[in-house]
């Protein structure tokens, strides 16, 4: 925890030294099955998988480019998309860094390393302007798989999904359903899906319900 | 149901994604408490509200969230240019007309 | 029953499988591949429907999208009813049944009949306006009975069991309709590797070419068609939807294709390996361009007695004959103004049925088709047309003479044919309906004797749809139209397409025939009918323009002509040419004619899309949700979120009710401890070095001093000094600060700060992110608070270390947080926030220690009363967008000293903003104290005016208060600040006048000793 | 003026209707007139009629630069009601319900003004504190309005869905028994012949290309027909208002914006009265011929083009399939869209301008149809006069500059 008092910018690790039990935005509707209508299951038939990657580490950056793009390389060890809707992965491919507009960018990495990036960040960036905002509680990860996954996206945005206008490395923010979401293209087989915590649990049940034509399953 | 280049995503976005935010270059006056009331009520509610070329303000509120201006012909909702703010548009109901005599002229040549 | 009507040979339909069907309760056999017109044909039945004004049989017109009357109502069990659908475009399904959608008892026998054969003369178009008006107290009796009698089908009373859906399309060429031109245009585009979409309403593409008696290569040309499909289905950057009309085109080229994925399988989606199928899928394409192949209309001929059954279009009659091997009748005469027509007779012939004669127009008609026919052995008759059908409930025989088109007059003595069927035609007309969608009018080619379409950017037509009608040229337009919208879109090279040799044809040109002369008067001859289904005649347009009604919008309107579910497909042209010889102008000088969306009708449903029951509107979840539902919860939408309203117990087996609930959870609050899921607050998270300045800006109130470690309320006006929203910030370090808003205000002061931040400050170094998701967020409040949140807490809670309007970052239940010490209650309270991920985990630890406590859940009920109590606002309750921050008496939230003029603050000195008798805020104390004041109640002075009495307010928020034990009101009142303690009165709709005394809001402890504890 | 009426039609028939007259001239414009009026739509008609037969000044033009009733006359949802929630509103638009009344037997035309009533649904508790907010200051002007609750709902219309199912079920509503529909485009007609008959010029085809102006006092306007001359003209010329307003060098409080409608195709009755919803975004009568009328929500940007984004009917038949949940099979017939001019309070402008002799009446958003005699009525009144009738002074331009906002749209939210 940081010094609040003299400190111009208030950090804070959200994250407890005990192991708590978590709750994912989709924890609910994705594990119960003793919900009226429990999670479809991935079967044989299933043309689309859908899995809900929780509790990842999500920041915003805000700042110019030239201010972010050296601290960025230099901490993350990748660099910064400065062309619009730019979707990068480190060596790992667990780490992403995500255009969102000309000063905002979308950082996620693996549970729990949220903060010391964020302070690893600031102490680079020093004195510039710039903004890091946590927001590992506030959205959640999920992936699509399998043929019919775009033909789903298709039902579901009204962005082209063609991979044509979507390749690989494109990662953009668009209407979903009547929600909003942001769409990834991390590989050639997989779609990642970012949603706002307070909406998952509706475009959950939209991709259930759209989803049943091609047999859609929910991997536990 | 329009489509439109939004200036920072650099790429055209369906109208779904976008809210329209009234007529663009409206200022704030630099010293409100100056203002007459006439002046402060033609700054809230008296627009130009033109059937023809229109600029103005929209934001791109489920994408990037930027605001940007767009020049927009109200009757046929043609779009001729979508430009950042702090720019200024470079067609105008001025520029169309001239481009118009300039193909009849050279038409009747 | 036999099929009569079905030839031995031929069609395109499946004659093993034969399928049943009911039409009006009687059992028919049709086949796979019909149409339910093609089998009510094949069946012979004449009468389909019962007119709707004059009540009069009307038979099978059209074999496609502008058939008039042939709407029926469908569907085996009341839910799954479909009112009007038009039996030329359903496909034959195993027990599909269908009923006519007008006549009673029957159609063959219509009580109603008697109104269209004594009654058609007194109602002539807009009848209605000169009668019914006496006495006027009668008109809603008339009224009753008119609607009656007017309608269609019916809508189904229950709900619907079926599901739709949207597929968001993206394509470069967009090709509506598969006949020849779109076939070629496709392909070409194709080639060329452009996102081809091809999509034609017909159960099978091929359009024109389906039902052609022409050769492609020296072969039938329906095998160019299936050798094409087969090419396009087999390329994947082409996606092909038959059954798939496009039926809406918007700005942008944007189309909406509507494409019947189960329609012609069941009345209700049967299932497909246990998953439910879609009805009707609604593909919403953006086109980069779009190729218009939608071909053209044939128009009928008006004439006498044109609607008897008996009567069709020479196109469908060939359609009919050819893709459905069903002959509509026995001897046919046909009436044309062209050689194209001349084909229903050939195919007739070919059927082996007798064609009586062919009626033609045209003096010296010679063209190759004509030829075919006379060495047939077919009567010709010249310079002729069918005047009048014989016949009420079948044709029966057709008048003919001669007829002078100039002088618009039968030249000769009448010769009487008899026959069972007349087909006629007028030539054609483009279909033009999609590209004038977007407000671009179509234009008049007289040598097309029709109207193509406008300049559409984007846009392409092809073939017949602009008057290319000649086969080898209509499949060159559609190759070159492909070609072109490939190039526009994009693509650098385009492959040309080799084409199919079509055969070459001497025609003749046809003459300009649309209303047919008659030996009477057009108001003497016996009804001429132009649309059908709105029983619009000659007659009426006639009378329309005698009555001054001269634009075509005018005709339309006053005689209906056009309003019907097929838009006047075959109506309009011939109406326009009625309404310009009466007026002596040409058609393009009576107007041009605009369709609207839809081409055709399309169900609400498929519009609707999945966006039904609970995917109506998105239902926003806290954290801690799914507790509030196992703890009996009822909830309250705000916005779309879904929050607790209270949480009623049982007690003695008995539910509370929710003054019960809510009368306990307040006592609880103020006894105890009580505690609020306030995640839905939204939150905004400004960090910057231009921060402070920019809160200095957007909000009414001073942030210049506010020190890290403190929170402070703010209040927020648009520029016309209204209250926006209301909310607190807190100073989280000098350049970082978090801000609350309203639960239904969070976007909007999002959007608004990034407003301001974009298009005028831009120069403020400062970034606004949202994090009302990140955080959840609990209020724990009551005297017991502090003792609660000790238990499970590392933060050091004595009262002048964490001081009211501070706050700390600690440890609650293990988990980190950040505690505000805040009060929306006027008790002690703490406002916990924690990451939401672990916030289940924070609530129910909380739980566990606040046993002892009785700690209480509360819902958004007892918040209301809570604060009310306390005299606290609820920006959108107690204000309305037309409330100023001095109208709340808040002077206190007011800088009127702050260097920078902010948000509002001009505005409150407009004159009637700074009126001093503005409605202000107030609190009211009814006089008898079991009184709770209905919230909305009008406030008046003087109780014993006259009703229009003179309001002075409102009341806003009103209560009963278990620890008042009384109810109270806050309000507004004009002048309010000033009338402290005088007596107002609220008149109540059952008569009673309530009495209350304007009090100041703050109705428990004023002084806030109890929060400060 | 030829009498209209049953015996008449019987009449006419046994004359196979060759005897009907014009229902108005096709006059050439004189070269001066003591009233214009520019703009031929309901507002307009109904302006030139009041002034010949309540003001007994019948040299008056009407300027069309269409055909007569063309614009949102002939594009609304045709309702009307007058449970506005304050009180200038409220006697404007009640004034208008009064003359409504006895509107077919005044015109000797039917109007087909039926009383169905009107249903504004409330779906949250918010609506429901701003309904019962509104039905007090309604009765309290002496309007007819009440509170019911859902099954008084259910009762008054089966067809609609008030179970708890809904995503966001109805709690209630106010009702107004005496608003209902109207016939729209025999309003437009109906006033057209009335004025005509009583010496009104209605000039179809004529439009208004420029003010005379001398001394900031108008004396005529230019147009394709030649200068007509007058030293009053009223402007009633909805979404072309700012159009016009340019011309004789002014600006307005207003924008023009899309409002889609769109029917059904004809049905047997099924829903006897008007419903809408603020709260879910759609409103709903059935014509007598049997359409569902539909009106959707404005589109958000300016345009002329008489038609908007198609979203916009989606969201509209999303609401409306939320509340009658067995529409889902009844289908669109067509759509349209109209050119509504609104002002940032959601009430009219009634107005002098700055430009003595010219006088606008414009600004009635998605008010205009259920207001057309009460504004011709106290707008004829105004130009007979030169000063604003008491029922129009509040709706001065004027309050664009003083606050004076009669805000109908922040206040209650209700449109159309």
């Amino acid at each position: 925890m940081s010094d609040t008092s003299c400190a111009s910018v208030a950090t804070f690790d959200t994250c407890p030294d005990v192991s708590i039990p978590m709750e994912s935005p989709l924890s609910v509707a994705v594990n119960q099955v003793s919900m009226s209508t429990p999670a479809p299951a991935v079967s044989q038939e299933s043309q689309v998988q859908f899995e809900e990657k929780p509790f990842l580490g999500h920041l915003i950056l805000r700042g110019s480019a030239m201010v972010l793009g050296e601290a960025v390389s230099e901490v993350l060890g990748v660099s910064l998309p400065s062309q619009p809707l730019g979707l990068v992965f480190d060596a790992s491919g667990q780490r992403s860094v995500q255009w969102l507009s000309p000063d905002e960018w979308l950082v996620i990495v693996p549970s729990g390393e949220e903060f010391e990036l964020e302070n690893r960040l600031r102490e680079v960036l020093g004195a510039a302007h710039f903004a890091i905002v946590n927001v590992s509680g506030g959205q959640t990860l999920i992936e699509l798989s399998g043929d019919k996954a775009r033909e789903l996206l298709m039902k579901s945005v009204t962005y082209d999904v063609h991979p044509s206008n979507f390749p690989v490395g494109k990662a953009v923010s668009v209407a979903f359903a009547k929600a909003s979401a942001i769409l990834r293209r991390p590989s050639e087989t997989r779609y990642e899906l970012v949603l706002r915590r307070s909406f998952a649990d509706y475009c959950y049940r939209w991709l259930v319900d759209a989803g049943e034509d091609y047999g859609l399953g929910v991997t536990r | 149901m329009f489509y439109i280049h939004c200036p920072y995503c650099g790429e055209y976005r369906g109208e779904e994604e976008f809210s329209p935010k009234g007529e663009a270059h409206i200022t704030r006056p630099a010293d409100p408490d100056g203002c007459s009331d006439e002046e402060w009520g033609s700054y809230l509610f008296f627009r130009q509200n033109p059937r023809g070329v229109h600029h103005e303000l929209w934001v791109h509120t489920l994408g990037c969230r930027k605001f940007f201006n767009i020049t927009r012909h109200t009757v046929s909702y043609e779009i001729f240019e979508t430009y950042r703010m702090g720019e200024q548009p470079k067609v105008t109901e001025q520029s169309l007309a001239e481009a118009l005599n300039k193909t009849r002229k050279e038409e009747s040549v | 029953m036999t099929q009569t009507n079905r030839l031995q040979q031929g069609g395109r339909i499946d004659r093993s499988r034969t399928l049943s069907f009911t039409f009006n309760g009687k059992t028919y056999r049709g086949y796979d591949g019909d149409t339910l017109a093609s089998a009510l044909l094949a069946n012979g039945i004449d009468i389909v429907n019962r007119s709707f004004k004059y009540s009069r049989p009307r038979g099978i017109v059209a074999a496609g999208a502008e058939e008039p009357n042939a709407v029926v109502q469908l569907g085996s069990t009341e839910a799954a009813q479909v009112p009007n659908v038009r039996a030329t475009q359903q496909g034959l399904y195993e027990g599909l049944a269908a009923c006519s959608t007008n006549g009673w008892p029957n159609v063959q026998r219509d009580m109603m009949s008697w109104v269209g054969k004594l009654g058609g003369g007194f109602m002539p178009p807009g009848f209605y306006y000169k009668t019914f008006m006496a006495p006027a107290s009668m008109w809603m009796t008339y009224e009753k009975y008119i609607r009656k009698g007017a309608g269609l089908g019916r809508a189904p009373s229950e709900n619907d069991p079926d599901i739709y859906d949207h597929l968001n399309q993206h394509c470069d060429v967009l090709v509506v309709g598969a006949g020849p031109a779109g076939l070629a245009a496709a392909l070409c585009a194709a080639n060329s590797g452009a996102r081809v979409i091809l999509c034609d309403e017909q159960e099978e593409m091929g359009g024109s070419l389906l039902d052609s008696r022409e050769m492609l290569d020296n072969a039938p040309a329906g095998q160019w068609v299936t050798s094409t499909l087969n090419l396009l289905a087999g390329m994947d950057n082409v996606t092909l939807l038959p059954r798939t009309t496009a039926n809406g085109y918007h700005d942008h080229n944007f189309v909406t294709l509507h494409e019947r994925r189960t329609e012609h399988l069941s009345d209700t989606a049967p299932k497909l390996r246990n998953h439910r199928q879609v009805r009707a899928r609604l593909h919403r394409v953006r086109a980069g361009q779009v190729v218009l192949a939608t071909g053209a209309h044939e128009r009928p001929l008006v004439y006498a007695n044109n609607d008897v059954p008996g009567n069709l279009l020479a196109s469908a009659v060939s359609n009919y004959i050819r893709r459905y091997a069903v002959v509509p009748g026995n001897k046919l005469v046909l009436s044309t103004s062209n050689d194209h027509a001349y084909r229903a007779a050939l195919d007739w012939a070919d059927a082996e049925r007798e064609v009586v004669a062919i009626v033609d127009a045209r003096d010296k008609p010679d063209g190759d088709l004509v030829q075919q026919a006379r060495a047939k052995g077919i009567r010709v008759i010249t310079g002729s047309a069918v005047i009048e059908a014989n016949g009420t409930h079948r044709v029966t025989g057709a008048r003919v003479a001669k007829v002078d088109l100039e002088r618009f007059a039968v030249t000769g003595p009448v010769e009487e044919l008899v026959c069972d069927t007349i087909a006629t035609s007028g030539g054609y007309s483009p279909v033009v309906h999609l590209a004038s969608h977007i407000g671009v009018r179509p234009t008049w080619r007289e040598d097309l004797l029709g109207f193509v379409p406008g300049d559409v950017k984007g846009m392409r037509p092809a073939g017949g749809s602009q008057g290319v009608y000649a086969l080898g040229d209509v499949l060159a337009d559609g190759a070159q139209s492909g070609a072109e919208a490939a190039k526009a879109s994009g693509i650098a090279s385009v492959v040309e397409l080799s084409l199919p040799q079509a055969e070459v044809r001497q025609e003749s040109p046809a003459c300009a025939l649309y209303q047919v002369p008659h030996e009477k008067t057009t108001l003497r001859a016996p009804k001429q009918f132009v649309d059908q289904q709105n029983d619009v005649t000659a007659a009426g347009i006639e009378v329309a323009t005698r009555e001054g009604f001269e634009s075509i919008e005018h005709v339309k309107r006053y005689t209906a002509l056009g309003f019907g579910t097929d838009q006047g497909k075959l109506g309009n042209i011939n109406g326009m040419a009625i309404a310009a010889r009466m007026l002596n102008r040409s058609i393009p000088e009576v107007g041009t004619t605009i369709f609207r969306p839809n081409y055709t009708p399309i169900t609400f449903g498929a519009i609707v899309g999945r966006h039904a029951r609970e995917l109506f509107d998105p239902e926003r979840y806290t954290a801690m949700h799914q507790w509030h539902v196992e703890n009996g919860a009822e909830f309250e939408d705000v916005g779309q979120w879904k929050r607790p309203w209270y949480f009623p117990r049982k007690v003695n087996g008995k539910l509370e009710t929710m003054d019960e609930a809510v009368s306990r959870e307040s006592l609880a609050v103020r006894n105890g401890v009580g505690i609020l899921d306030a995640s839905t607050l939204g939150k905004i998270d400004i960090q910057g070095p231009d921060a402070r300045e920019f809160l200095g800006r957007v909000y009414t109130n001073k942030w210049a001093k506010l020190a890290p470690g403190r929170v402070r309320y703010g209040l927020m006006c648009k520029e016309d000094g209204m209250l926006m929203d209301d909310g607190t910030t807190s100073c989280l370090g000098d350049n970082h600060f978090l801000m609350t808003t309203t639960t239904g205000g969070a976007a909007a002061v999002m959007e608004w700060l990034e407003l301001w931040h974009q298009t005028e400050w831009p120069e403020l170094q400062v970034y606004f992110t949202s994090v009302t998701d990140h955080w959840a967020t609990m209020t724990v409040t009551g005297p017991d608070a502090r003792k609660l949140l000790s238990e499970v807490t590392d933060i050091d809670l004595d009262k002048d270390r964490f001081k009211f309007m501070d706050w700390l970052n600690g440890k609650v239940a293990d988990v980190p947080a950040r505690v505000f010490r805040i009060s929306f209650t006027g008790e002690l309270a703490y406002e916990i926030n924690v990451q939401a991920n672990y916030a289940m985990h924070v609530w129910k630890t909380l739980f566990e220690h606040g046993k002892k406590y009785d700690l209480t859940p509360y819902g958004t009920e007892t918040m209301h009363v809570l604060r009310a109590e306390k005299g606290l606002i609820i920006a959108g309750q107690d204000t309305d967008g037309s409330v100023t921050p001095e109208d709340l008496g808040m002077f206190w939230a007011i800088g009127y000293d702050k260097p920078y003029s902010w948000l509002g603050k001009r505005a409150l000195t407009r004159p009637d903003t700074a009126r001093k008798d503005r409605k202000q805020f107030v609190g009211l104390k009814p006089t008898d104290p079991a009184v709770v004041l209905e919230e909305g109640a009008q406030i008046v002075f003087d109780k014993d005016q006259a009703i229009p009495m003179s309001m002075q307010g409102h009341v806003t928020s009103s209560y009963y208060s278990p620890t008042l034990a009384s109810g109270f009101a806050l309000a507004v009142v004009k002048g309010g600040l000033e009338r402290m303690g005088q007596k107002v009165y609220l008149p109540m709709p059952d008569g009673q006048t309530h009495e209350a005394e304007i009090v100041s809001p703050v109705f428990i402890d004023p002084k806030g000793e109890r929060q400060h504890v | 003026m030829q009498r209209y009426s049953g015996f008449g039609l019987v009449k006419h028939a046994l004359s196979h209707h060759e005897n009907w007259q014009r229902q108005w001239r096709n006059p050439t414009p004189k070269k001066r007139y003591d009233v214009i009026v520019v703009g031929g739509g309901g507002h307009g008609l109904a302006t030139a009629y009041y002034l010949a037969k309540n003001h007994g000044i019948t040299n008056v033009a009407v300027l069309e630069k269409g055909w007569l009733g063309g614009g949102n006359t002939a594009r609304n949802t045709t309702i009307v009601r007058s449970n506005y929630l304050w009180d200038e509103a409220a006697q404007l638009y009640d004034h208008s319900l009064d003359l409504w009344k006895g509107l077919s037997q005044d015109l000797n035309y039917n109007v087909m003004f039926s009383q169905r009533g009107v249903m504004n649904l409330g779906h949250t508790l918010q609506d429901m504190r701003d309904i019962q907010r509104r039905v007090h200051a309604n009765r309290l002007n002496g309007i007819d309005s009440e509170v019911i609750n859902a099954e008084q709902i259910k009762e008054i219309v089966p067809v609609i869905d008030t179970s708890k199912r809904a995503r966001y079920p109805i709690l209630g509503a106010s009702w107004q028994k005496s608003a209902g529909v109207a016939r729209h485009d025999a309003v437009a007609w109906g006033y057209a012949r009335a004025a005509d008959a009583l010496g009104v010029d209605i000039l179809q085809n004529t439009e208004v290309t420029g003010f005379k102006i001398r001394d900031g006092q108008v004396y005529g306007v230019q147009t394709n027909r030649g200068d007509i001359e007058s030293k009053t003209i009223g402007c009633v010329a909805a979404g072309n208002s700012g159009v016009l307003a340019k011309m004789a060098g002014l600006t307005l409080p207003l924008e023009s914006h899309p409002l889609q409608a769109l029917v059904s195709e004809p049905l047997k009755p099924v829903l006897d009265t008007v419903v809408m919803s603020n709260h879910v975004h759609g409103y709903i009568s059935q014509s007598d011929k049997g359409d569902l009328v539909i009106g959707a929500g404005i589109d958000g940007y300016l345009g002329y083009g008489q038609r908007g984004s198609y979203a916009t009917v989606e969201h509209t038949l999303q609401a409306i399939v939320e509340m009658f949940p067995s529409f889902s099979r009844v289908r669109m017939n067509r759509q349209w869209g109209g050119i509504v001019d609104t002002c940032a309070d959601a009430c009219p402008i009634l107005s002098k301008t700055q430009v003595k002799g010219l006088f606008f009446n414009c600004g009635w958003g998605t008010g205009g149809f259920k207001a057309t005699p009460g504004s011709g009525h106290v707008f004829a009144a105004s130009l007979a006069k030169g000063e604003m009738h008491p029922l129009a002074a509040p709706f001065s331009i004027d309050r664009f500059n003083t606050g004076a906002l009669v805000d109908e749209h922040g206040a209650a939210g209700v449109a159309h």
